[in-house]
């Protein structure tokens, strides 16, 4: 089946305008160099507003550094995901590879302003960022000659399975279901027993629900602005 | 906010009436002794003004900002299968914009300059003059239920699920598109699809689920365009998928021989599992239901009859079954599925009950067609811990008190 | 009236560059490289400012009052089988009401003391508290396609077919309703249905479609509740049946051993038979369909490939199969349709189609599972007239003239 | 299967308040009567704005009144409804059964005011609609008594046949469909040939069909207000 009169070739500066994107093995990445120092610069002037002088803050999205250590980027693995009381996750302890940061600076950041960096400011701020996380040194110039080692450094890059059920197709993973599961009919469990709740003191905390209810109906919306009754 | 009409619901009593009638009968009401609207007093109708409180809402402390967030639809109050499109789920990463239509194109192009013959440009014209398939399917988050992994964070069915939606899409195959480009499919097992937002979302998708013709490049969305909140003008249909591989505004798919590794597949939608290792591309929506009606944050006014209702859903195909229980899992019926059953949609279960005013813990639980039965809390915890945030399909509870206020319960 | 950015449509071109490249993808636009807008902008969302000429409209002339009247819904620009409910086509016989759901009541009673047992009343609450049931059918006015049985009246598809619309709805089987107050069915062979609007229309329906589960009482339309200008809260769906029988703002039921011969099937939706002869209770709707795309007052750009796209439905079941021609009828292919296929639903069907730049008159002509074949004019004026206004289910003709511009015509 | 707590019984004084309908046999008929020349009063302060003095107008709907003869009241068959030159068609040429007007001027009528007419108003403005058609005399008083004689004299009474195919169920007509076709695929008719289409000066009267299509599509509107390309 042919379709005459649809579409037409894409020119070479067209491809070269939208196919920015960076693979883990650096396909697509541009030549190109910048430095920690510089990264600095720009992280202060043009991030940090958002993301916390050391990226740590949460005012408007989780922290991007913290919780990894000098041991996990020899090892390839984050401890502390194996540790239940550590509150949260920050971007560097989960990102395995460094061409997703470099990627997504590139496309998206400064959130306000995206794809306003140059390719040597987008070098400098991964650079910067990763420094402060002493995955690279304070004054590493990070270029597309050397991120391979950068990657090699990377605190979670051993992190990451491909190894279950949930990807379609044949090209990763292709395991049988994790979880088992049985359909029984009668008599199935114990006596059920509810192990958790909202307190009542919460009660109101998502809005007053008779409101998130329409006014008929086979039930109404609770009036949460009164004690349960 | 709910306007004046939508204020909290008043409860309806139908009294057997004692001076001979009920005055809503007896009274004949203004709209039964005059004239009405005109047509066309909107080209575009809206919802009745006593259905303020339908509304897509945000999960108050869940997002830091509103521009990277989601907003939930009202399970509770929908119907059928059908979710109407003002109120589909939300959920931008950078904003969501109204693109001009004739000013948008598609770009196909591959990772290396043999992946494509010959990578084309395409107007938004020229794709809806190409073989266009009508298809309903569901689509959910990824994060859908995310908060309830630990144990109960949110009130209602809104909060807990509202993260999903259905829809008939039409659209072209991306199969079409791929082929009038010439794709080495033997080298190229990967597209990336691309949006033009200030995220310029990505996403790696199997080269199997394009050939098999599940993906859309679709501009419809229940019979209209596809809604500026959803992609308008174009977005990428991935049925049984994650929402977030659903690219909207998309503006380019590349044919690749490796996965992308983008930000939403290397940092986020990842699943952590229980040591501490994260499964990565975890991308199918597995088999899931919960019932809607009732729901916690609702109250039954009156013992006796109700019915309940719900939606089942997978990734993996259809539904073959859903059981419901009121004892908390003891005992089970199964339920009537509503027609049409469709690959990879929501179907619309319902199931007689009569509540004889003591506590009821109510569950639904679904079985697709690949056999695959949709697990209890603790089936899955015991493989996937409680910090996954993502692919939480459990068994919903409901606990309905004695005074008839309905309660979301995590059972032990 | 369309506004700003919804006027006249600008040819879209795209061209092979001279420069390099096309400035909408080498300047990158505002949406690539700023922030978006928030989620819950709206909490019930609206299509793209881009779409506002897609309205339902009135025909110029055709109704002396807009109260009385009709709005058509814009074919031309939908796509798959659900219409969305802001695009629902109306018609009122004495205005449109927002009613307040919590003051409306169903009665049911007997034409005499022993047809109902026990008539009853019922609030809202009540009623979704009884089993549901939701299922997709489209409504058809009888009267639709009626300015064209004579010659041709009207431009576009919206006007020759646009008083159809098809919609998930989701309501109580009347049966469970009747069953419940106790009827006599042997007596009681007819329904009156009843609305609370000024017209309080009635019309009578056959007891056999209540029994056999097809009549809802209805509150649900595409997953939300009706919309007000089609009978919030409540109204009857009586699948297969013309429109005027799916009673708005539904009040009460009657049951009775007799038809009622209400105006509206006593002085209208008659069929006027060569001989004066008008036949009475005229109400399935026939099997039917249209071309959508490419579609009177229409032009098609180019020449190449097209996907002719098209709407066909039958009262009497499921569509079986359509063929379209694109000779005026010599030749015919077979259309794919797109599923679900179902029960007094819409059907959507597509099939290729390379223009040439000759003229060429495109037609569709739908088979139901009856085995009942759509008719030529020809064949159907043959037996039925020109007169009838109700029931024209012909095969519609669009030309393609040389210019590209599409032309509603009716061949001899 | 039982549905406790769901309806509750009508009264008899609610039924009365909405079993408001009237039958061809006349059941539910109120009891009572009016005169015709009352009628024309009523008609003539309630009616005439909208219908015409003499039921003729077509400002806010068809005529009700004209285009029956005295010889339809004797046949019962409306003559002009087979005479293909005849302009339109009035309520009066169709209408079969009595009953019909008198329930929907009842419910329905006046058109902004409906329910508004007394049961001795109803009675009297039908008798006075059907005295303009000659169907009764000037001076005729209608009621429940002689509404029975007065359906013997309705023009069109013997106009209607439920002797088709269109009525669902076996309670009426039942017959095989009237028009057949077949599915013809190959050199099925003779030259196609254009018998109808809209004129060109008629090429805007629907509005600008541009402005009706949307702005980006397989095919576009065409501009209308410009002459035909
Ligand atoms: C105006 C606020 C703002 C500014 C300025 C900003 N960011 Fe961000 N950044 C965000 C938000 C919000 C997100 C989360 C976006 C999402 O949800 O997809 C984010 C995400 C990120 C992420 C991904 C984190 C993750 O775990 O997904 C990185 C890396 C990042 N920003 C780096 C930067 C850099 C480097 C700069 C400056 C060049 C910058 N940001 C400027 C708000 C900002
Ligand atoms: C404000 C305008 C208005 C007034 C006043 C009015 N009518 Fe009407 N009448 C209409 C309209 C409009 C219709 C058509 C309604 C519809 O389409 O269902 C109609 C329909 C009718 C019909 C049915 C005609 C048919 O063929 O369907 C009758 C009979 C009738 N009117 C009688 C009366 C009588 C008797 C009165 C006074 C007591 C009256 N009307 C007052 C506007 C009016
Ligand atoms: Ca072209
Ligand atoms: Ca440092
Ligand atoms: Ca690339
Ligand atoms: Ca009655
Ligand atoms: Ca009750
Ligand atoms: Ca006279
Ligand atoms: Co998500
Ligand atoms: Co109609």
């Amino acid at each position: 089946q042919t379709y005459p009169g649809i579409g037409r070739p894409a020119t070479a500066k067209e491809i070269a305008a939208w196919d920015i994107d960076v693979r883990p093995d650096f396909k697509g990445l541009p030549k190109g160099s910048g430095s920690a120092e510089k990264g600095m610069e720009i992280w202060e002037g043009k991030c940090a507003s958002c993301h916390g002088i050391f990226g740590e803050s949460n005012e408007v999205f989780s922290p991007l550094v913290g919780g990894t250590t000098a041991e996990d980027v020899k090892t390839g693995r984050v401890a502390r995901l194996n540790d239940v009381t550590f509150p949260g996750r920050t971007t560097l302890m989960k990102v395995p590879t460094v061409s997703t940061l470099w990627d997504y600076i590139n496309r998206a950041m400064p959130w306000n302003a995206p794809k306003s960096l140059t390719t040597e400011e987008v070098y400098a701020v991964t650079a910067y960022l990763l420094s402060m996380a002493g995955v690279v040194p304070d004054n590493f110039v990070m270029s597309d000659a050397n991120i391979a080692e950068v990657q090699a450094r990377m605190p979670n890059r051993n992190g990451m399975t491909t190894d279950h059920h949930l990807w379609p197709g044949k090209s990763m993973g292709g395991k049988p279901n994790d979880v088992k599961s049985v359909a029984c009919m009668k008599n199935c469990a114990g006596e059920p027993n509810v192990a958790s709740f909202l307190p009542d003191f919460a009660r109101n905390a998502h809005g007053n629900l008779a409101e998130q209810n329409r006014m008929v109906g086979a039930q109404l919306g609770a009036d949460t602005t009164r004690p349960p009754g | 906010a709910a306007g004046a009409a939508g204020g909290a619901a008043l409860a309806q009593s139908n009294p057997v009436p004692t001076e001979g009638g009920d005055p809503n009968i007896l009274n004949l009401p203004a709209h039964t002794t005059g004239l009405g609207q005109p047509v066309v007093t909107d080209g575009y109708g809206k919802p009745s003004q006593y259905e303020a409180n339908v509304q897509r809402r945000q999960s108050p402390g869940l997002t830091q900002t509103a521009q990277a967030s989601v907003s939930f639809a009202p399970l509770q109050s929908l119907f059928g299968i059908v979710t109407p499109s003002g109120l589909h789920f939300e959920r931008h990463h950078q904003g969501w914009w109204d693109v001009d239509p004739s000013k948008h194109r598609l770009m196909v192009n591959g990772s290396d300059e043999k992946m494509v013959k010959s990578p084309k440009v395409f107007t938004m014209d020229e794709i809806m003059r190409l073989p266009s398939v009508s298809r309903f399917h569901f689509i959910e988050c990824g994060a859908n239920s995310g908060m309830e992994w630990g144990n109960v964070a949110v009130p209602t069915v809104q909060y807990t699920h509202g993260m999903i939606s259905c829809s008939e899409f039409t659209g072209v195959p991306l199969k079409i598109i791929l082929d009038l480009c010439g794709v080495d499919t033997k080298r190229g097992r990967y597209i990336l699809a691309e949006g033009a937002d200030g995220s310029s979302m990505t996403r790696t998708i199997p080269m199997e689920m394009v050939e098999d013709g599940s993906v859309l490049v679709a501009y419809g969305q229940n019979g209209e365009m596809l809604r500026p909140e959803n992609g308008y003008p174009l977005r990428l249909v991935v049925p049984g998928v994650q929402g977030v591989s659903w690219v909207k505004y998309l503006r380019r798919i590349e044919v690749g021989d490796k996965p992308y590794a983008a930000k939403d597949e290397a940092v986020h939608y990842i699943d952590l599992m229980p040591g501490g290792l994260h499964r990565q591309y975890t991308s199918i929506q597995e088999c899931k239901s919960v019932v809607t009606t009732p729901s916690g944050g609702q109250v039954l006014l009156d013992k006796g009859f109700f019915n309940i209702s719900g939606l089942a859903w997978s990734g993996r195909g259809k539904i073959k079954r859903v059981d419901v229980s009121v004892d908390g899992g003891r005992n089970w019926r199964t339920a009537r599925l509503e027609t049409p059953v469709l690959d990879r949609s929501l179907t619309r279960f319902n199931i007689d009950w009569v509540w004889d005013g003591k506590p009821a813990l109510i569950q639904s639980r679904a079985t697709d067609e690949s056999g695959y039965v949709q697990p209890t809390y603790g089936e899955l915890r015991k493989v996937r811990g409680t910090r996954s945030i993502y692919h939480n399909h459990s068994i919903q509870t409901w606990l309905v008190q004695e005074s008839g206020e309905v309660k979301n319960v995590q059972l032990s």
